[in-house]
């Protein structure tokens, strides 16, 4: 079987969906003939022009405007923002235009738009590289959020964010961009909305998306040998929320720890707990814990350790929800 | 186009926007915004367009835009109705967009479209009305600059109505002319007379020929007047003086254009417009409150299971 | 005692802050001559003149920006951003720069910057007039949030924001700005932070902000005829929340509602429902109920009705939690 | 300011350019985003500042700015060493707003100081930094539009250097030139040679004089180049041409200015740089991460509760 980093799952994917899809378009900073920072678009303008894969003016309100009008047109536009924090000044075409013109138009103007978002912290880069919008998009109605945490889940999931007839932000977690995983690129892929657990677990279950799936499958590791079964749920799908899902594992091992990058207060975290505690407040042994990033701006590089969900903390949480007892 | 033609469709504006503003006083309408006095700056625009391959993108003021369109205005007033936020006409069918509130907002998906429509070499061109205050957006520049850089067929209609809101132009466009913008640009800027309805409309048949032929894009500021509020809430007396009003009032677009026209040709738009504003009235009247499931519908292409569980919910607190 | 609209209240804030403070500057489109779209400033530029008191070109972003260097200049900015919906055009400017310079000055550049920004809906206006950003804003490290209820909760919380040294975001409840209160107008206020309970009851605790405490006081009264003793608890800093303040009410009622307007995935909700829950997982119980708007975009006012968290549905949500036996 | 203080300045700035290149290499900096060839841009316009009463805004590739204006150069280069995204300087005393990040982001922020340096009557004129991307920003059009509208003490520095990342000035502003944009804000706008340290100096003056007379806001767009990548992780062989970089090359803004001075004095010049060169050097390898704390410092005047619980839960999983 071909192994593939997640950048190049993504840079397949890109490749399929153009090629099945006449009317599908890539646009964003640096995208066309630098192939994107992280080369996702590598070789994607040689392919198939610079019609359909091309770069903007440095501006990315503009950039999502323009996406609406495409798809106006009849267009499939995939727009990228190079950085997760450089999505703020877009933020507004987002939300009040991409998100509600649907709604507005009485369904008559589909957005079937998938915005290309690196994502998350991890690579000690510079400010504002390092966010997580997660809670931000997934308050929007109308738009739909998905973060894949492999390469095959990254090919699957911009195939079928792509596919969608609705808006969704695709956000990619770019500490794994050279992470590589064989597997067979089909479009098989699983409903929209729906998480999967990627290891199974009885003593507790770890929520997590994007880089920190990878992280939580460290910490069952780390806990398996001291007896502790971790299960760890992969949400992937953080608007629709699978709460399904989340109901099924939780009512099994009675006890749940989500983890997230993004600051504590108002972050999704609190949503999946809330979640998880409506469906399974008689069987929960425990409040839901969350192990995420602190009440702070993301740091810069030497203090993006403390900041993000370490394997201690991690297992710190898991710990109390394990000993927890009511007061 | 002629000039009695554009007549018509200036006065069906006229008598339409007057008819909602006593509609809002008499409670019909929650609240509105007026357009007297910008009708040749729209409707000469508006007439421009060849709907069977332009498409035009509004902002919330373009009443006289939807008349010259042939919108139908029910649906478009339909939103100050408070029926429906973008209104309920087709904008697929009627080749206007949504009505949209966000000033500025809508000017980038012209950029977009007109991008498409080149893509598809369609010879359509899109055309985005919006304020002298929307000028200071940013959206509004980077529309502008991808425009330029793309040399895309796109018009960029401002109406320079002397005000937004309180705020008159010479403290909101720096330089005072937002087409002198288009040369920092490279394309073209033209200033008209905005209550001039040929002018308008020569200038934005040019516009959109320039357009079409991979001439690229064209700034159009058309100087014209906000005789009116800015919404039924509004109270102009709190910054502006009577004597302004009454010097615009003097330049009335749909007085100047009814000089040059015979007296019969006058007095038969006038019945034209009253038979129009009759059926709007009745239409408006007669509309009635979306169903609340509606509320939850359109949210997506289907909806999600969650928003089904909400709208469940709902229902049954309904019935309880 | 002198009776004052919330719009008054406001006013009078704004007029003793620019007395007791001459660095305060009030700016924002239409706050000038026009005193506002809701006369919050009216009169204001007349007496402090026209450079403590301006209007702004039409451009929300420019508009936070400015207020950055001026505060940078050792002004006390006090920007007013028309609606709700307007304020998207700003984010990238409140939440990269605003939020973050005193961090990314370490502490040499404060930001005493109070946001106002007329806020909710429920005054059939139209689209982008009616939204309710609090989860996003709270979400963002370095703001705080606060939105009063009450005209004499205005004038002393606006005192206190402007007062304030971090950026603070003041939410007006518009659909409030009517009502009237008679109240003596003192700076005497409680600590940033927390929380009042406006009133008691031991069946179970409402928890809302704005707008939606005073439905709550209705729905209150309407409890008490059945013998139903609801505390309502006016949160009012939603960032930083009171966590104390919403346990010590939870762990006497040991039920709980929260309200607010804003869509309910990943709204503020999750946020408050989460901390009691943390708190008082032993003594509560149900779980948390949520009573929120929809998932919806904020719609039409022939619909706003529907959306808004009425009578009913509060009732609905404090039977539930009533009548919740674990399953 | 004699050429010859330029040169010493412009020296500084490129020796300690290569130096953090060759830290980068060496892995004791995470990244960095060189400026070689720009240095006249810079010294020759942050040399021009009053730094008892002006104040500069800079973007993320200013250190030639920082070292005209005299900042502490290990605090400023902090940022690429990942220890303070602001870096370490003080802004207040070196009279240089903190590194920022956000393409267009700190344009506004010089608008309001000079709008607050204005109300005070100082005399102080605000600068701020950015490139010919950054011009495509809407914060930078709104920005333009305000200190037109105010006759605001400020000067917008473009440093047009032909690239953006991979995408070359002609596709990304449209028209050409961002001095030419000045015209449609009614305000001064001026191209100058950037590899022309004394011209870039004296027009930095000259609309610096302007803007504490009265006269407004300017714009200048120094035309230059980014002779190295865009950053340490950047490959511009993907974008550009060797011949390109190579005609650039010998237009060498320090070069040019060498040819104007004594032998001694370019020599001298490099010995001063060697030395300020091993300084930051030294600074930059001695200086340690901060404390762990410190993720918990500065997000507001005083820690909130909340924040003290998770500084307190922080300590307790490092002692665990
Ligand atoms: C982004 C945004 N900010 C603020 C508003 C509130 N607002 C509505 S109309 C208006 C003035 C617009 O002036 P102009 O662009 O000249 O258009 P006009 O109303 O004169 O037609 C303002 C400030 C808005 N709708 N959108
Ligand atoms: C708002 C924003 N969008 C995108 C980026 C990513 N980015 C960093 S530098 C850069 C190119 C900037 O070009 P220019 O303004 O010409 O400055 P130069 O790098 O040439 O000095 C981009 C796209 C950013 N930092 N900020
Ligand atoms: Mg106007
Ligand atoms: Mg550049």
């Amino acid at each position: 079987m071909p192994e593939y980093s997640l950048q190049q799952a993504l840079n397949l994917a890109l490749q399929h969906a153009c090629e099945d899809d006449d009317r599908v378009l890539l646009f964003g900073e640096d995208v066309g003939r630098l192939g994107g920072v992280f080369r996702v678009t590598d070789g994607l303008q040689a392919k198939f022009g610079e019609e359909r894969v091309f770069d903007t003016p440095l501006a990315e309100s503009a950039i999502m405007g323009m996406a609406v009008g495409l798809a106006m047109a009849g267009w499939r536009p995939v727009p990228e923002i190079q950085f997760d924090g450089f999505s703020y000044p877009a933020i507004d075409q987002i939300v009040n235009q991409v998100a509600r013109l649907h709604y507005r138009s009485r369904g008559t103007m589909p957005m079937p738009i998938t915005l290309r978002l690196p994502s998350f912290g991890g690579i000690r880069a510079p400010e504002h590289h390092g966010e997580s919008l997660e809670a931000l998009f997934a308050h929007v109605p109308g738009l739909k959020v998905v973060s894949p945490s492999s390469p095959s889940e990254g090919y699957r999931l911009l195939r079928q964010a792509i596919a969608d007839p609705d808006p969704v932000i695709f956000m990619e977690p770019k500490s794994r961009y050279w992470h590589k995983e064989s597997f067979e690129p089909t479009d098989a892929t699983d409903p929209v909305g729906t998480s999967r657990v990627v290891r199974q677990g009885k003593h507790a279950t770890l929520v997590a998306w994007g880089a920190m799936v990878s992280r939580c499958l460290q910490v069952a590791e780390l806990a398996a040998e001291d007896g502790v079964e971790l299960e760890v749920l992969d949400l992937r799908w953080l608007k629709p929320i699978d709460t399904d899902g989340l109901a099924a594992s939780v009512s099994r091992a009675r006890r749940a720890v989500v983890v997230h990058e993004a600051p504590l207060t108002a972050g999704l975290g609190a949503e999946v707990a809330t979640l998880i505690t409506e469906r399974c407040f008689g069987e929960l042994k425990a409040p839901v814990q969350r192990v995420t990033g602190f009440d702070v701006p993301y740091p810069s590089g030497d203090l993006e350790d403390e900041y993000l969900p370490s394997i201690d903390r991690i297992l710190t949480g898991v710990q109390t929800t394990l000993e927890y007892r009511r007061g | 186009m002629e000039l009695s033609e554009l007549y018509r469709l200036m006065l069906v504006a006229r008598r339409i926007d007057e008819e909602a503003i006593a509609l809002q006083r008499q409670g019909a309408l929650p609240g509105y915004a007026p357009m007297k006095g910008q009708e040749a700056a729209q409707v000469g625009s508006a007439a421009a367009l060849d709907l069977t391959r332009d498409f035009a993108f509004p902002n919330y003021r373009d009443l006289g835009a939807a008349v010259a369109m042939g919108v139908d205005l029910v649906g478009y007033l339909a939103t100050h109705l408070g029926v429906w936020h973008g209104g309920l006409y087709d904008p697929r069918a009627s080749r206007l967009a949504p009505f949209n509130a966000v000033v500025g907002g809508p000017v980038p998906h012209a950029v977009g479209w007109a991008m498409g429509a080149k893509l598809d070499d369609t010879g359509g061109a899109a055309i985005t009305w919006f304020g002298d205050g929307a000028s200071s957006q940013g959206d509004v520049h980077e529309s502008m600059n991808f425009a330029g850089v793309y040399r895309l067929p796109v018009v960029f209609f401002c109406q320079n109505n002397g005000w937004a809101i309180s705020v008159p132009t010479e403290r909101q466009v720096a330089g005072g002319s937002v087409a002198a913008r288009a040369a920092g640009y490279g394309i073209e800027g033209r200033q008209v007379d905005g209550n001039d309805v040929m002018a308008v409309h020569e200038a934005t048949r040019e516009a959109l020929d320039r357009a079409r032929n991979g001439g690229g894009p064209t700034v159009i500021e058309a100087m014209t007047y906000r005789i009116g509020p800015h919404s039924t809430s509004d109270d102009p007396g709190r910054y502006r003086t009577l004597e302004e009003e009454q010097a615009w009032a003097e330049k009335d677009p749909i007085a100047r254009a009814a000089r040059e026209l015979p007296a019969e040709t006058v007095a038969e738009a006038e019945e034209h417009a009253a038979r129009v504003v009759r059926e709007v009235r009745d239409g408006l009247l007669a509309l009635e409150q979306r169903p609340g499931e509606e509320l939850f519908s359109f949210v997506y292409r289907e909806p999600t299971k969650a928003l089904l569980d909400q709208q469940r919910a709902w229902k049954e607190s309904l019935d309880a």
